[in-house]
């Protein structure tokens, strides 16, 4: 069992609220990824959650019961930190038995234990080096392998992956999914890596200066991002924002002008909307070559050629730097500073009103697997 | 300019006598300076041997008469003439503490005798008769077991600190049975029936002696006589200014003799104004010395220092007469004996201290301890 | 090779004034000592060639007895300082309040001049008048007066706690950097595997601290090994010369006797010793560096 | 607001550990302190009395204030181990800073042997020197002068100093130095501009260290090597309390503490510099 | 001018030989990018280059003259590391101006040319702060700063955007590539990020243990690999690799079995290929869903879904792990364990002898745009 919930959890650092009132419910056995920009209050929520911190004001409660003045080991928690904080001075193998060790563990379970959790992880033949001696990649196998001999009800994960280099990064992800099917353990997991955050989850937290600006499955918030804050933040790279402002709403949804170009963006309207000034958002990858419901004839300053993609930076008016950037399939024959034509279907727009809420769309179904958008489905 | 002549002293600061003797003699000596320096008593020789070792000698330093055979021999000092007048006007066995090998090496400053002191109070509690002080060791050891036994408060101070006055106090016991450590011909003497007795007598007593005697030095164990804490002690005439000022009621009298004495005796220490060769200046150290501590000047500055006379006279009479608790100091100036001299007086006052601590300490039986001192010291002369 | 070469000049230039300063003052005195020790250097105005007469008379007297001493004496001295200055280090360490107090009350002994340090030792070692005499005669631990002192045994022991004393503030010191050194994240982990606060100072601490405590056990020995203000203020190498050590016997030949010959020969003995400790120590230390390549 | 880390919360009875440990810790670094005080405050006639009383009768200051009669010059002695110590520290700093850079960063044949020679020099006790390293003085001229505490002074305080500096220079990262090389920045330019700054930390605990080193413990070579009392340094100073036939305790004691009182204020003040420098550049991990 | 030239260029540690005689031209203005897996002896080479390390043998001219003797500034390069190497205690105008310093220039000019620096990197607002109170793209530029100041011949970087994060990394990219444009200096840059090799390079050096691999622009290593190290390397996710057999040469290309399916691949033979084993590689971008040319049916183990792609592992016959990968636009209908068929099209085919050279591919050049693949044309 490994059930969590955070009612109202707060946080000041002095008189500063680092988090604002967190309510979060995790169910048993879920892959849960926070994610968010530096300085938003990941690690001490996750800290808090651990013991390691204090709670300021509100309840962490584990299967139900109140842990706040439990210390961590009596939580069932198990923590992965981000520098790995193996002992040095251990062997690989002590070190996965370090937690063993202090519960005083009959020598021969111990034995069996670590090597059990070392041959998951693929650490059999490592067990009597020392840390310093180990890969980057190694070295984490053996920081979870910690984790796991203790058989928590719930990991924690504080960045796991960012020491590690893009390749190892990679296989790691593959890695860390699989155990998780294999131990149906709940797991929280920090990052800023979203593609981590995307391809692990079952479902995504965004925290954004100390609360929760979305909660939900992965490609929900691809495709269905609650406010700007989030859209901007999910996808590589960033979603292109433009300044549109609102003629009317139709059956098919809100009606906006561009420069003069007039689209129907298929969203869920509110009332009172004609005539403000919105903000319509694509995706760089969503940006076709030629025209489309919008066109755009832009002047690329930068083309990225990645093989699989060209990525395409221009600057569209207003605003400093290059703010278009489209994602293109293959390798595309276009030039920096030739004009080009790009095109946006209007089924691919987002639309936020003037506080950044997103007004909901009505995504076409064909293109995504509802199933997938619903674990619980599943 | 004028011809510096260096003077090493030693203590915290100049006596105001000396000072006032150095102007006199500057003023009557023009051309001449005296570059006075004082050094703490720790580590007044050491600083002067240095200095002398390293080639740049003073021309003038106070040290221990003990030092002077080792200097001398290693041709450091200048021997001093003393005329027969001058020679006869000190009292006996004090120039034998400046004399070896037939020349005088140093002028003495300072002299030092010893006497037995008791604690009047302690007598009576303990039943004995507090204005009779022991006469004999017999007796010294029968009161300082009384005492202990009766008051539960040691009867006598033993000294045997590993420090210098340690080979000193054993010496009070040689010196009053008759003994000697080396004879004028420089055979070794140590190991006499005289300074068995002696050593024995030590071993005796140290039962009633205050705990742990070998942690206590002179000054020590003084202080723990004028706490009332010791029967007995033997010290120099400074233990009288110190008395005065505590409430006990106290005497002093000779140091009680051994089966073998022949007389009174005690040890007389005296320390010397050394002249140091290769200066330029000699001469007119040496008279500068001996102005310093001519008939005239001695005296005062021997009773601003509480020290024995080093020469009799109207002025001392006066002074046992005024003062009766000097009559046991002087006294026993005429049997006493010298601190031996021995070319490494470190080497003997170690063997020593280490023959004392054996036996106080228990390690070692006095004969063997007295063999096996005799024998080191064969190394030392 | 000329960009190397102008490096290494570099480096010899920076070098140059501290090695010719320590060349002028202490090794051109080194070098003298050692020639000294071959000769009958006294307060004799000549001196003579001796050969190695010194270093036999050194081994044919009782001169192996005090190696021995030397060693234990040394031994003990900087284990104690170790352990105590861990355990000081430790407490200093924990996050109560009034630590930084506690931490400046912790260097006194090493600002006072060693001298004075040991005096107020010997007061407390005092066996009539003392203060540890006396509170366990007041507390009727004891019936009388014990001189501390007064025989070997404790002498022996009460000259190390002083030793233990001078040496300690800058051990904790040294400790208390070493300990702030371990990564904080060490200690979460293994406070979330619920390992206790004892358990983990055990675990982690103490085998984190031990290059350091090499480090600082070897300087401390050279210091213990040479270590003379104490043992000759408190008891001059006695009773009994059971406090003797290599120090206290050279500095008796060479100054109290004026044998600078054979005072000479002791000393470099002394140095000799010291050096095949730390060459053992640096031995040691390039293993443990080896092991565990971080 | 701000309380100390969930892992650094003390259940009561730790904390009475540890407060338990401290005193015991301090009980015996200080106990020789309180013993000295008591001696201070004691008049000399009942220094030596019995049975042991830990509170003295008749305690007063009055030696705190009969000690500068005592020793008319002691201000002075104060004032030249300030002196002497200032100019110490400067000059160990002057030759070991570059020294530990020198061996810090840069490898060349006969680098370790050197380093271990300077380490050498602290296995041959002062003492035994000083014959020789009195005939040096004299060579020299600096006989009985500030010179003659101050020259033997450096020599020995500068091997633990480069042992400590250098640890903490190797910390400093070697980037540091290329890039300022690849700017055209000549050797001497680098250290004066780039490395000297950031060492800060780790030359203010040396200066410390070594001050303190010279402060205090510059004993043999004062008595030695200078005769003037003017030039005295705070140990001869202390020294002079022993009478020429007494040791006047209570003022030596009550001298004592004055003496290393300014030490000790320095320390006090400086103690954040000396634990962070420590921490940085603490002895080889 | 920058113009560099290796000739034979060795370095040994010891014995062990770090470079292997390494032969390389740099065109003045250039951008080459050095990449290679860890320890391959990229940042020798630079240092090398710099002046930092020692040469062994052989020769490193710029602009013709020899300078493996002189010092580095000397040799008019600049040089910015991957900690990026800023002095601590100086503002960003200290530290960007240390270089002019050191040659003494009058503060007047100093101060223009390092305003006129800062302004280009965006650092004007900065200029009195210290590094410490910077991000780390802020650092990053800072450190640039102290290199364009001093107006080399050649910059040269090590590694220096590994330190930041993907969105930071992302921007710096953009701005170096801009920065090259303007100055028009010989830039040499090392990574290991695939993406940045590929972004910014006009030429990329494959370095493998201490051997050039291959040197190329972007979309030749991409399209054009010239051995299977350099397939594997370049790519991500990684190039597939299937053992197949060679079943003779025909007019079209080489034509080879695997498993039963016969498949034509479009490369120019050499000679006595028939029978012998060769290895087949495909990029997982280049796998369809659906038959293509050759059809494989494969049980994926791990999904991750990007939202812009679906990136699907399988295991194939033989080796340990997931050893086939394909990356498939948007949102894919496959679920984890379900089998699914993917199809390869014999165009997108390499083909590797048994020693991993490459034969080489007939590109279909429909799909490139020639003129970017040879950077002297365009
Ligand atoms: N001990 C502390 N005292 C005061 N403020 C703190 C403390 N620890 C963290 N903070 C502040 O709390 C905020 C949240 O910090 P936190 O470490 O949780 O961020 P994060 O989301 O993990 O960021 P990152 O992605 O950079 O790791 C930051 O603004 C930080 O400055
Ligand atoms: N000072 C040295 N002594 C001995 N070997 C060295 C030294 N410096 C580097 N090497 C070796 O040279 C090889 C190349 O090192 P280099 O630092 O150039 O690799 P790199 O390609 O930059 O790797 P990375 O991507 O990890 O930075 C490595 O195998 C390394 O172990
Ligand atoms: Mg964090
Ligand atoms: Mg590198």
């Amino acid at each position: 069992m490994g059930q969590l919930n955070l009612n109202t959890v707060q946080k000041f650092y002095g008189t500063f609220e680092v988090l604002k009132g967190i309510e979060l419910e995790v169910k048993n056995g879920e892959f849960v990824v926070f994610v968010g920009p530096s300085g938003c209050g990941k690690s001490t929520l996750l800290r808090m959650i651990a013991g390691l911190d204090e709670t300021s004001s509100g309840d962490i409660l584990i299967d139900g019961k109140r842990v706040n003045d439990l210390p961590p080991v009596k939580r069932g928690i198990a923590m992965v930190f981000q520098s790995y904080a193996l002992y040095p001075h251990m062997t690989v193998f002590e070190n996965i038995a370090f937690p063993l060790r202090v519960e005083k563990m009959p020598e021969e379970k111990l034995k069996a234990k670590v090597e059990h959790a070392a041959r998951i992880l693929h650490l059999d033949q490592r067990l009597q080096q020392k840390p310093g001696m180990l890969s980057g990649g190694q070295r984490q196998r053996v920081a979870i392998g910690r984790a796991i001999v203790r058989e928590p009800k719930i990991f924690l994960f504080d960045e796991p992956l960012s020491n590690l280099d893009a390749a190892l990064r990679a296989d790691m992800r593959i890695e860390l999914a699989k155990l998780h099917r294999q131990l149906q353990a709940t797991m929280i997991y920090v990052t800023h890596d979203q593609v981590e955050a995307m391809t692990m989850a079952d479902r995504i937290v965004v925290l954004n200066a100390g609360e929760i600006a979305q909660t939900g499955a992965p490609l929900e918030l691809y495709h269905k991002p609650a406010n700007i804050f989030v859209a901007g933040f999910i996808g590589n790279p960033k979603m292109n924002f433009l300044a549109v402002t609102c003629k009317g709403v139709v059956d098919a949804g809100v009606e906006v002008d561009y420069k003069g170009q007039t689209v129907v963006v298929p969203v869920r309207p509110h009332a009172g909307l004609v005539g403000r000034t919105l903000t319509l958002g694509v995706r760089p990858e969503h940006i076709l070559l030629g025209a489309g419901d919008l066109s755009l004839t832009v002047t690329p300053t930068v083309i990225e050629r990645l093989g699989a993609h060209t990525v395409a930076y221009a600057a569209i008016g207003g605003g400093e730097g290059e703010n278009y950037c489209a994602m293109l399939p293959g390798t595309v024959a276009i030039r920096p500073e030739e004009q080009v034509l790009t095109g946006i279907r209007a089924a691919d727009c987002h639309l936020f009103d003037e506080a950044g809420i997103a007004l909901e769309r009505r995504v076409e179904l064909t293109d995504i697997d509802m199933g997938l958008l619903d674990p619980a489905a599943a | 300019a004028d011809q510096e002549i260096s003077f090493i002293a030693c203590g915290d600061k100049m006596q105001p006598a000396h000072a006032d003797f150095i102007k006199k003699w500057e003023e009557a000596n023009p051309g001449y300076k005296i570059a006075s320096e004082v050094v703490g008593w720790a580590q007044c020789q050491d600083k002067v041997t240095t200095l002398a070792a390293a080639g740049t000698p003073v021309a003038l330093a106070y040290v221990g008469s003990r030092t002077l055979k080792e200097f001398a021999d290693n041709e450091l000092i200048v021997p001093i003439t003393f005329s027969d007048a001058e020679k006869a006007a000190y009292y006996p066995y004090i120039m034998d503490t400046v004399t070896t090998s037939g020349k005088q090496w140093g002028i003495p400053v300072a002299f030092s005798t010893k006497a037995l002191y008791w604690n009047k109070e302690l007598f009576k509690q303990a039943g004995l008769d507090p204005e009779k002080p022991p006469t004999t060791w017999a007796e010294e050891l029968e009161y300082a077991k009384t005492i202990k036994e009766k008051t539960g408060i040691p009867g006598f101070g033993v000294v045997a600190k590993t420090f210098d006055n340690t080979m000193h106090q054993f010496l009070h016991w040689v010196y009053t049975n008759d003994g000697s450590v080396i004879d004028g011909d420089g055979k070794i003497t140590l190991d006499s029936k005289q300074n068995l007795e002696a050593l024995t007598a030590l071993k005796d007593i140290v039962p009633y002696a205050e705990e742990g005697p070998t942690s206590y030095e002179q000054n020590e164990v003084r202080a723990i006589f004028l706490d009332g804490k010791l029967g007995m002690i033997q010290a120099s005439v400074g233990a009288v200014n110190r008395l005065k000022e505590t409430k006990i009621d106290w005497g002093v009298a000779a140091l009680p003799l051994g089966p073998s004495a022949k007389g009174p005796g005690t040890l007389l220490i005296t320390d010397s104004l050394a002249v140091f060769s290769g200066t330029g200046v000699e001469e007119k150290a040496i008279e500068f010395a001996k102005f310093l501590t001519d008939p005239e000047n001695q005296p005062i500055y021997e009773a601003q220092e509480g020290l024995t006379p080093l020469r009799p006279g109207k002025a001392v009479d006066d002074m046992v007469a005024a003062n009766p608790y000097w009559k046991p100091f002087i006294d026993g100036i005429s049997n006493g004996g010298p601190e031996p001299l021995f070319l490494d007086y470190k080497g003997l006052q170690n063997t020593m201290i280490e023959m004392v601590q054996a036996v106080v300490t228990g390690k070692a039986e006095p004969a063997d301890a007295l063999k096996k001192a005799a024998a080191d010291l064969e190394q030392f002369k | 090779m000329s960009v190397q070469r102008s490096t290494v000049i570099f480096a010899w230039i920076l070098l140059l004034p501290a090695v010719l300063y320590v060349t002028v003052i202490v090794a051109y005195p080194l070098v003298d000592t050692f020639i000294l020790s071959f000769t009958d250097a006294s307060l004799k105005k000549t001196t003579n060639w001796v050969g190695w007469a010194n270093y036999d008379k050194i081994f044919n007297g009782t001169f192996a007895e005090v190696i021995v001493r030397t060693f234990v004496w040394t031994f003990f001295s900087v284990s104690i300082k170790m352990i105590v200055g861990v355990f000081g280090a430790t407490m200093l360490n924990a996050a109560v309040p009034g630590r930084a107090l506690f931490r400046v009350l912790t260097m006194p002994p090493w600002i006072v001049p060693m001298a004075i340090g040991i005096f107020m030792w010997g007061w407390m070692y005092n066996g009539q008048f003392g203060m540890i005499s006396g509170m366990l005669q007041n507390w009727g631990i004891v019936d009388g007066p014990v001189a501390f002192l007064a025989r070997g045994s404790t002498a022996f022991w009460a000259t190390i706690i002083t030793d233990v004393w001078i040496g300690v503030p800058l051990v904790t010191l040294y400790m208390l950097a070493a300990m702030q050194a371990i990564p904080q994240d060490l200690y979460e982990a293994a406070w979330t595997d619920g390992a206790g606060r004892f358990y983990r100072f055990r675990r982690i601490t103490l085998p984190l601290l031990i290059p350091s405590m090499i480090t600082m056990s070897m300087l401390s020995l050279i210091a213990t090994f040479n270590s003379f203000d104490i043992i000759w203020i408190l008891t001059q190498g006695g009773p009994n010369g059971e406090t003797t050590t290599m120090i206290i016997d050279t500095y008796r030949t060479a100054i109290g006797s004026k044998k600078y010959g054979e005072g000479a020969a002791r000393a470099v003995l002394i140095c000799i010793f010291l050096s095949i400790f730390c060459l053992a120590y640096f031995r040691v230390t390039s293993r443990l560096a080896q092991g565990d390549s971080r | 607001m701000s309380q100390p880390a969930m892992i650094n919360r003390y259940r009561w009875y730790e904390l009475i550990a540890i407060y338990a440990g401290i005193f015991v810790f301090l009980a015996f670094i200080l106990s020789p302190f309180v013993e000295g005080f008591l001696v201070s405050l004691k008049p000399l006639g009942l220094l030596f009395s019995s049975p042991y009383k830990f509170w003295p009768e008749n305690g007063s200051f009055d030696a705190y204030r009969t000690m500068w009669v005592s020793v008319p010059g002691f201000a002075r002695y104060i004032f030249n181990s300030f002196f002497i110590s200032t100019i110490v520290t400067a000059v160990v700093l002057v030759l070991v800073v570059p020294s530990a850079y020198a061996f810090a960063r840069f490898k060349f044949r006969g680098s370790g042997p050197l380093l271990a020679a300077f380490l050498a020099v602290n296995m041959f006790s002062g003492a035994v020197l000083l014959i020789p390293l009195f005939r040096l003085m004299r060579t020299l001229g600096v006989l009985n002068t500030y010179f003659a505490m101050i020259v033997p002074g450096v020599a020995f305080l500068i091997p633990s100093a480069i042992w400590l500096l250098r640890t903490y220079m190797m910390r400093i990262p070697r980037e540091l130095d290329e890039a300022a090389f690849v700017d055209g920045a000549s050797h001497f330019y680098t250290l004066r501009r780039v490395i000297l700054p950031i060492a800060m930390p780790g030359i203010t605990v040396v200066a410390i260290t070594t001050f303190i080193g010279s402060y205090a413990q510059q004993f043999i070579f004062a008595l030695t090597f200078n005769s003037k009392t003017e030039y005295m340094p705070l140990p001869i100073g202390l020294y002079a309390y022993f009478g020429r036939q007494e040791v006047i305790w209570n003022e030596l004691m009550a001298a004592s503490f004055v003496g290393i009182a300014p030490a000790v204020i320095l320390i006090f003040l400086m103690q954040r510099y000396l634990v962070a420098g420590l921490t940085a550049g603490a002895v080889k991990q």
